[in-house]
């Protein structure tokens, strides 16, 4: 009941990150999202009884829904950029790909993958799913911005995945890859400023100086 | 001995048949204007003419190198020696050493008219250039056939009563009309600048190189009358009797050849590769008949 | 089972060092003349020149020698890239430049081609080694051997220069400096001929009479091609070229008769074939490399390689006149020299396979042999004009006028490669028992006897006559006459000043051809009047040009198509992030969905 | 000590460090074949067998090279005004890092720090791609970053997948390779099916696969030319090193006929869409990055005709063709300075104005496209064998077909850049030592194996074969 609660709302959240028409609202759809993962994991430790699952939870708070939205919201703060995302698929298409992914993710999970134990596969459906929702932000969002949130939401299915069929990764590793989201942020972050100063836009869409 | 004596029987009667080869040319000569209704001159004036060219000065282009003084000697000794070849040819009996000499012939031949073209080229006169490009021309395009028809010969034998033969005669001889610079294809008695071939080659010559490119042109044109008659009935007369009808078809083909210049006009320049061409698709065929054993 | 390091090294059997000798008669007299034709060039020039020189003509050397598929493709390769170096020699020179990446882009092609048909084999015998591929070949399918035969086929007649095959042939051969030129038509070339005989016969062979029939009728192609388009150039080093193609096609018929009866049983006349092929094979490298060495020592005298501006060089450059002249000579199969007795052996070849075949097969010697007599008479035309109009006359142009000799070692050079054209057509006797040993170890049968009797006899007794004969004419005619010489100017018909304006140019006395072979040279011309007024036309200018079929409509349709496929797939790449991310889904997606194939 | 000798000292000690961890690497080498013993280390972190060994060797040889041709290259970029002597540090120290990742990578065990790992070469060379702070070298290493990144994301995927059917079906609950790969018999091949997909995908976008590589011209050409030379030598091979590990542990469950078909797969398109770039490219640097991609396609078809011989000839190709690129793009970086340009159609007698780097890349282009007595003749040759071996027939003659067409172009534009007239206003210039060294160094490699397989390299190669096959 609990994890159907969890996956429900994780999955709900991840459709409203496709109809965010705006950087801030992303941004914040991402923390919820977030939320939910870390709700999940905190499901999976409870039930399992492993102390790991609690670090690693807490880390899933701190940086996920914490530290990662707070950067990426200091960054549309610092360059001023417009709020628009600069939608290449408008959003009910975008809802309906959306919803094509779910059913592609479903097929996956049971003609692919065979699982049978239906929390598992309910999870892994889900993270999948997420996954091609991040993919599917980050081609058709223009803003650099977007194609970040898109690709953290891609890692948010993929820690999903791994707790709902793996039961979530050794902790050295879980931890381990952390650091690289964070890392990869900052330096990203980095990179958006270097854009910006150059471009005076952070629209990847029309940085198309280099062809062929 | 036997060697020896053949090479002198050769050598003999390359001697008689190159002093009657300017006699044939006067029979063509004769025989075309008694059909104009001509007096004409006599038989024998050809050898008057040589004679009187052998007595010359002789009026040299400036330009010339010694191409020009060899090409003359080149040309008598390639036909003289074509003569004595062909008369090393069992006619009706096609050995590979005989088929082998009647190419060679034919590349002696090519040695000859490689050397007057030259000669034609290295006045620079425009005419010469003109006759020599042209003479290579046609003879290019005459080569095929008489390769082809000479495969024929091989196979046929020279027996007249065959289709493969009938057909190759027919062939060979207008490549041989191109080859002699006969009509329709050349004319010798013309030295209008635009249509000669043969003429416009030489035109430089005088005195006693003319007169010996003169010999040589009667030489080949014996020669290539002595091929076309292996074509004529050779295995029906048998060897003894060849030389003595040998004579007779040299007179023939020479009247014919005459009748031929006579009823024709002279055809443009590529009208001649139109009738080279027919000659060579003539010497396929016969070729295809004599693969058949027709 | 497998390995790809050869036991068998190297394979010196008569066949190998036939092609050693004509690579050895080329290459030392080319490389000789190279001191004079190189005398300028800087210190820095002359040693990559030398080592260039070196490696490829050693590299020649191992491929002829090789013993097995890995060393003579690796040979080959270096073989081609030393060519290649030695073709942009000049590389300042886009035209220098663009004729090496031609020849290097065809041969890597061709040589693609080698490499898949080797492959092939060595899949089959387990081993590169000749010995084992030999008897793997009673292994083989059919199909594969007829495949092999055709990837080798293209391969190696890419290298040599067969119609349709040959398009590079007439751009790298003229840029590369003439004792290069002279070692690549010469040699180069032929050692593709070797790779045809090496697997076709000795080690394919006897295949089916098809291959045969395939090579005849390439051979037939290539020489007309080959001779029509030398008729039409105007470039003397392209026209060398064009022949090069000629005599390949001509060196073709001999192999591919060989082919053509060894499997119907007729070996003897199969191992003529060989020996014809063989015997215009050294022939072609000794007058081809003569007559570009000839040609080089024209450009190195004058800078000139039109032949309508030359003329008259006869008599500035009277060595190199005669030089040409007994080269020409003996490509246009002119009694006593070389060509001739070549040439001659290949129509006895065609003579004895008339005689001997049936049907079919007759008919299509009888076809070879008109395309030969075709190619003779054109050939000889072909070279009237270039010597006529480039040595006779008058010069055409001041650099003509002030031509200069050759300097000694080029002289040298041309002299043992003149001798060797004669020894090679008077001493044919000699030549001839050698080169049948070959054809007997390659067929495994004697030729047709007899006509080599009439081959050794002749050629001296042509050239006796002609000795004999010319210098009786000439004594009698310098002491026996009393008539006299005048010297006075050309018939001019008149006009008053004749001079080398009016003479006739190469293009006139080629015009014939070009109207006799228009259907296939498809000739165009541009005129263009300038006028003063409609009365006076002030400068006239004239061109013509003839269609180039296969770069026209093969080879540039076939470059453009390429081309602009590529351009089109430009477009897959247009910048676009959202494009890019989105390919690796696609391909992700894809996958996934047919993983099942996998 | 002024700035200029600062640059040059941190050039030099850069040098005498990589020297140094060649020199380690050739003895361990050594020390490690002698033995032949698989080596585990602090506590299970490491983990080296010859697969690792061979790309330590790769990654050693071709860092080696660049940190001789740094020096100059920065020196003269410096001298030119390009670089702020500030910054030539940060390029040193970035250089370091990079190359640090690199090494590590194939030396760890856990199949996730590997994939960390991985992640950090592109998060550090993003730097070096964007170094010059303009807007196409920015947007290169955005793409660059993003594209990459995505690609590894599904890589993570797919190591979940493995580590989902190594926990439920073997019991392994580790990612340690060593650990996985003993279990591995048991793994669930259906799963593994789907996760070398992921594996192939994800980690072939990092190795410049097509249709996944375009990031990689656009890197390649706006990175500092060392560093283009590292990035094409080495960083796509140690992504390839990562796919290879996860084809080993497939081995025992699906075979290596899925995995070898999934290279061929990758590599026939990389090498048809390389070619067609290749022709009708302007820029020097984007054609050699193209070649890369061809490159690696040839990598990817040996290992694909694995069974037959292939892997060994992939992974010389694999050495040969990170030496040989390395050269390339060290010579591409004297042109590009020499004519200010990255448009080939504006170089023109490149060996007139810069006679020994032209020579060079005349002859390393030569190098590239296979022709004796160079390396990747041997390698190339050896992955056709493999091809006709295997039976592989249609797809043995489109490879011909398009390394025909990558050598046509290739040739068509490189002989006009080194060959021609230069332009009239240019002088010619001196190559500075530290090029000249790195292209010394790296020819004799070149040459070197071109000639001859040194024994112990021999023997490496085929440990690695055998590893592999699961032989």
């Amino acid at each position: 009941m609990t994890l159907a609660f969890i996956l429900s709302g994780f999955l709900v959240v991840t459709f409203v990150l496709v109809i965010c028409k705006r950087i801030t609202a992303l941004i914040r759809a991402f923390r919820i999202e977030s939320v939910f993962l870390f709700l999940y994991t905190l499901y999976m430790g409870i039930t399992q009884r492993h102390a790991d699952l609690f670090i690693v939870c807490g880390l899933i708070f701190a940086l996920k829904a914490v530290i990662i939205p707070f950067v990426l919201l200091r960054i549309t703060r610092r360059i001023n950029v417009e709020e628009d995302l600069g939608l290449l698929v408008n959003p009910q298409l975008s809802m309906v790909i959306a919803l094509i992914f779910a059913y592609l993710s479903y097929l996956f999970a049971h003609k692919a993958m065979s699982l049978v134990n239906l929390a598992e596969s309910a999870a892994f459906i889900v993270s999948i799913t997420a996954v091609c929702i991040g993919f599917f932000i980050m081609v058709s969002r223009m803003k650099a911005l977007g194609q970040i949130i898109g690709l953290l939401v891609m890692e948010n299915g993929i820690f999903l995945a791994a707790g709902s069929i793996a039961g979530g990764m050794p902790f050295f590793i879980e931890i381990a890859l952390f650091f690289d989201v964070f890392v990869f942020v900052v330096i990203v972050e980095v990179f958006v400023y270097k854009v910006n100063r150059l471009f005076t836009h952070i629209d990847t869409s029309k940085m198309k100086s280099l062809k062929g | 001995m036997t060697t020896l004596s053949g090479i002198i029987f050769i050598i003999g009667k390359a001697f008689l048949l190159a002093l009657a080869a300017p006699f044939v040319s006067g029979i063509i000569r004769k025989t075309k204007n008694c059909m104009r209704m001509r007096r004409g001159q006599g038989l024998f004036q050809f050898y008057f003419d040589i004679r009187k060219l052998f007595s010359k000065d002789e009026v040299i282009s400036k330009n010339v190198s010694w191409i020009f003084f060899a090409a003359p000697a080149v040309v008598f000794t390639a036909s003289v020696l074509a003569l004595l070849m062909i008369l090393m040819v069992q006619p009706g009996s096609f050995t590979s050493d005989g088929m082998a000499i009647l190419i060679a012939v034919f590349f002696v031949f090519g040695l000859a008219r490689f050397f007057l073209a030259l000669a034609g080229l290295d006045a620079g006169s425009s005419f010469g250039g003109m006759g020599s490009s042209r003479e290579m021309f046609i003879s290019s395009f005459a080569e095929p056939a008489i390769f082809i028809t000479a495969f024929v010969l091989c196979v046929s034998g020279g027996n007249s009563f065959k289709v493969s033969n009938l057909l190759a005669l027919f062939s060979v001889s207008m490549a041989v009309i191109a080859e002699t610079s006969r009509i329709p294809v050349d004319n010798k008695e013309t030295h209008l600048e635009l249509t000669m071939i043969h003429e416009a080659m030489v035109l430089e010559y005088s005195g006693r190189s003319l007169a010996l490119i003169e010999l040589a042109s009667h030489i080949k044109q014996i020669v290539f009358f002595t091929i076309l008659s292996w074509y004529i009935f050779t295995p029906q007369v048998p060897g003894i009797y060849a030389w003595a009808i040998f004579p007779a078809k040299i007179a023939a083909i020479s009247i014919i050849v005459a009748f031929v210049e006579i009823s024709l006009a002279k055809m443009r320049l590529f009208r001649a590769v139109d009738f080279l061409s027919f000659s060579f698709f003539i010497a396929l065929v016969a070729s295809i008949a004599a693969s058949l054993g027709l | 089972m497998f390995s790809i390091f050869p036991k068998q090294l190297f394979l010196v059997d008569p066949l190998a060092v036939f092609f050693l000798i004509v690579i050895g008669l080329v290459c030392v007299p080319s490389a000789i003349f190279s001191i004079g034709y190189m005398k300028e060039e800087s210190r820095r020039k002359k040693a990559i020149g030398w080592s260039l020189l070196v490696i490829f003509a050693l590299s020649m050397c191992l491929v002829v020698t090789a013993g097995n598929l890995f060393s003579f493709l690796v040979f080959w390769e270096i073989m081609s890239l030393a060519s290649y170096f030695l073709v942009v020699s000049d590389f300042k020179h886009e035209k220098s430049v663009s004729a090496g990446t031609i020849y290097l882009i065809m041969t890597h092609a061709g040589t693609a081609c080698i490499m898949a048909a080797f492959f092939m084999l060595y899949n089959y015998a387990g081993s590169f080694d000749y010995n084992a591929l030999k008897e793997a070949i009673t292994r083989l399918p059919a199909n594969f051997i007829n495949i092999i035969f055709l990837l080798l086929f293209i391969g190696f007649a890419t290298k040599a220069g067969v119609v349709p095959f040959h398009i590079w042939l007439p751009y790298a051969h003229p840029q590369a400096p003439s004792h290069i030129s002279s070692i690549m038509s010469g040699v180069m070339i032929k050692i593709a001929i070797y790779g045809m005989i090496r697997f076709f016969i000795t080690i394919l062979g006897p295949g089916p009479a098809w291959w045969g029939a395939f090579i005849l009728t390439f051979g037939i192609i290539s020489c007309l091609v080959g001779v029509i388009y030398a008729l039409m150039e105007h470039d003397l080093k392209k026209l060398l070229a064009y022949h090069s193609v000629e005599n390949i096609g001509i060196i073709l018929l001999g192999v591919g008769t060989a082919m053509f009866f060894w499997p119907l049983g007729i070996a003897p006349v199969a191992a003529l074939g060989i020996c014809a092929g063989l015997y215009h094979l050294v022939n072609h490298a000794l007058f081809k490399g003569l007559l570009f060495l000839c040609s080089g020592s024209v450009y190195k005298a004058t800078g000139l390689r039109d032949i309508e501006k030359m003329g008259g060089l006869i008599k500035v450059m009277p060595a190199t006149a005669l030089f040409f002249l007994i080269g020409a000579m003996g490509i246009s199969a002119l009694p006593p020299l070389n060509g001739f007795v070549s040439e001659w052996i290949t129509f006895q070849a065609f003579f004895a396979g008339i005689m001997q075949a049936q049907g079919g097969a007759k008919f299509f010697m009888i076809l070879s042999t008109a395309a030969l007599a075709l190619t003779g008479g054109l050939a000889a035309a072909c070279f009237v004009k270039a010597f006529g109009i480039s040595f006779l006359a008058m010069p055409r142009s001041a650099r003509a006028k002030e031509a200069k000799e050759a300097g000694f070692s080029m002289k040298a050079g041309m002299v043992i490669m003149s001798g060797c054209v004669i020894m090679f057509g008077i001493g044919a006797g000699f030549i001839i028992p050698p080169i049948m040993n070959i054809s007997r170890g390659v067929i495994g049968a004697d030729s047709v006897r007899g006509s080599f009797y009439m081959v050794s006899v002749l050629p001296p007794l042509i050239a006796g006559v002609l000795i004999v004969s010319g210098a009786a004419l000439f004594l009698w005619f310098k002491f026996g006459m009393r008539t006299k010489q005048v010297s006075y100017n050309t018939w001019d018909c008149g006009y008053y000043r004749t001079d080398s304006r009016n003479e006739y140019t190469a293009t006139a006395f080629s015009k014939p051809f070009r109207i006799a072979f228009s259907f296939f040279l498809l000739p165009y011309r541009k005129t263009e009047k300038i006028r003063d007024s409609f009365y006076h036309v002030r400068k006239f200018t004239y061109e013509t040009h003839t269609t180039m079929i296969f770069k026209n409509y093969f080879y540039e349709p076939l470059a453009r198509l390429v081309y602009s496929a590529a351009f089109k797939m430009r477009k897959l790449q247009p910048g676009s992030i959202h494009l890019y991310i989105f390919y690796i889904f696609i391909t992700l997606a894809g996958l996934l969905a047919f993983a099942s194939l996998f | 000590m002024s700035k200029a000798r600062k640059i040059k000292l941190w050039g030099i000690i850069n040098v005498i460090g990589y020297a140094l961890l060649l020199t380690a690497c050739i003895l361990f080498t050594k020390n490690f074949l002698a033995t032949g013993s698989v080596a585990v280390a602090l506590w299970g972190w490491l983990y080296v067998d010859s697969l690792s060994v061979f790309f330590l060797l790769t990654t050693s040889v071709v860092c080696f090279a660049a940190s001789i041709y740094s020096i100059g290259y920065i020196d003269a970029e410096v001298e030119a005004g390009k670089i702020s002597p500030r910054k030539a540090i940060v390029y040193f120290q970035l250089f370091n890092l990079f190359s640090l990742t690199m090494l590590i990578v194939p030396l760890l065990n856990n199949l996730a720090f590997v994939w960390i790992a991985i992640e950090m070469t592109t998060l550090v060379s993003a730097f070096l791609v964007g170094f010059h702070n303009v807007k196409e070298s920015i947007e290169a290493a955005w793409k660059y970053i993003i594209i990459c990144s995505v690609g590894i994301t599904f890589a993570l995927l797919g190591i979940i997948f493995f580590y989902y059917t190594s926990s439920q079906n073997a019991g392994v609950k580790s990612l340690d390779w060593s650990n996985m790969f003993s279990g591995s018999g048991m793994f669930d091949p259906k799963v593994v099916r789907l996760a070398l997909i992921f594996i192939l995908v994800g980690y072939g976008t990092k190795a410049g696969l097509a249709p996944m590589h375009n990031w990689l011209p656009d890197a390649h050409s706006q990175a500092l030319s060392p560093i283009s030379g590292l990035l094409s030598g080495v960083l796509i091979k140690i992504s390839l090193y990562a796919i290879l590990r996860f084809v080993m542990l497939a081995n025992l469950s699906v075979g290596y006929a899925y995995s070898a078909k999934l290279f061929i797969f990758f590599g026939l398109f990389s090498i048809a869409l390389a070619g067609a770039f290749i022709l009708v490219q302007k820029d020097l640097k984007r054609l050699l990055a193209y070649s890369s991609v061809e490159n690696i396609g040839l990598v990817s078809l040996g290992l694909g005709f694995g069974p037959f011989g292939g892997v060994f000839a992939g992974l010389l190709q694999a050495f040969n063709h990170a030496v040989t690129k390395a050269l390339m793009f060290f010579c591409a970086g004297e042109a590009v300075r020499t004519y200010h340009t990255n448009n080939m159609n504006e170089m023109r007698g490149m060996i007139k104005l810069m006679p020994f780097a032209g020579t060079a890349m005349f002859l390393g282009f030569f190098a590239l496209v296979g022709m004796p007595p160079f390396s990747i003749f041997i390698s190339k040759l050896s992955i056709l064998i493999a091809a006709f071996h295997g039976g592989y027939y249609f797809i043995a003659a489109f490879m011909l077909i398009f390394i025909a067409l990558a050598f046509a172009g290739l040739l068509y534009h490189m002989s006009r850049m080194i060959l021609g007239d230069a332009p009239k206003a240019m002088k010619a210039r001196k190559e500075s030592l530290s090029a000249k060294t790195a292209f010394i160094f790296l020819g004799v490699f070149i040459l070197g194996l071109g000639l001859m397989i040194p024994q112990p390299f021999f023997n490496l190669l085929v440990n690695c074969q055998q590893l592999i096959l699961g032989k």
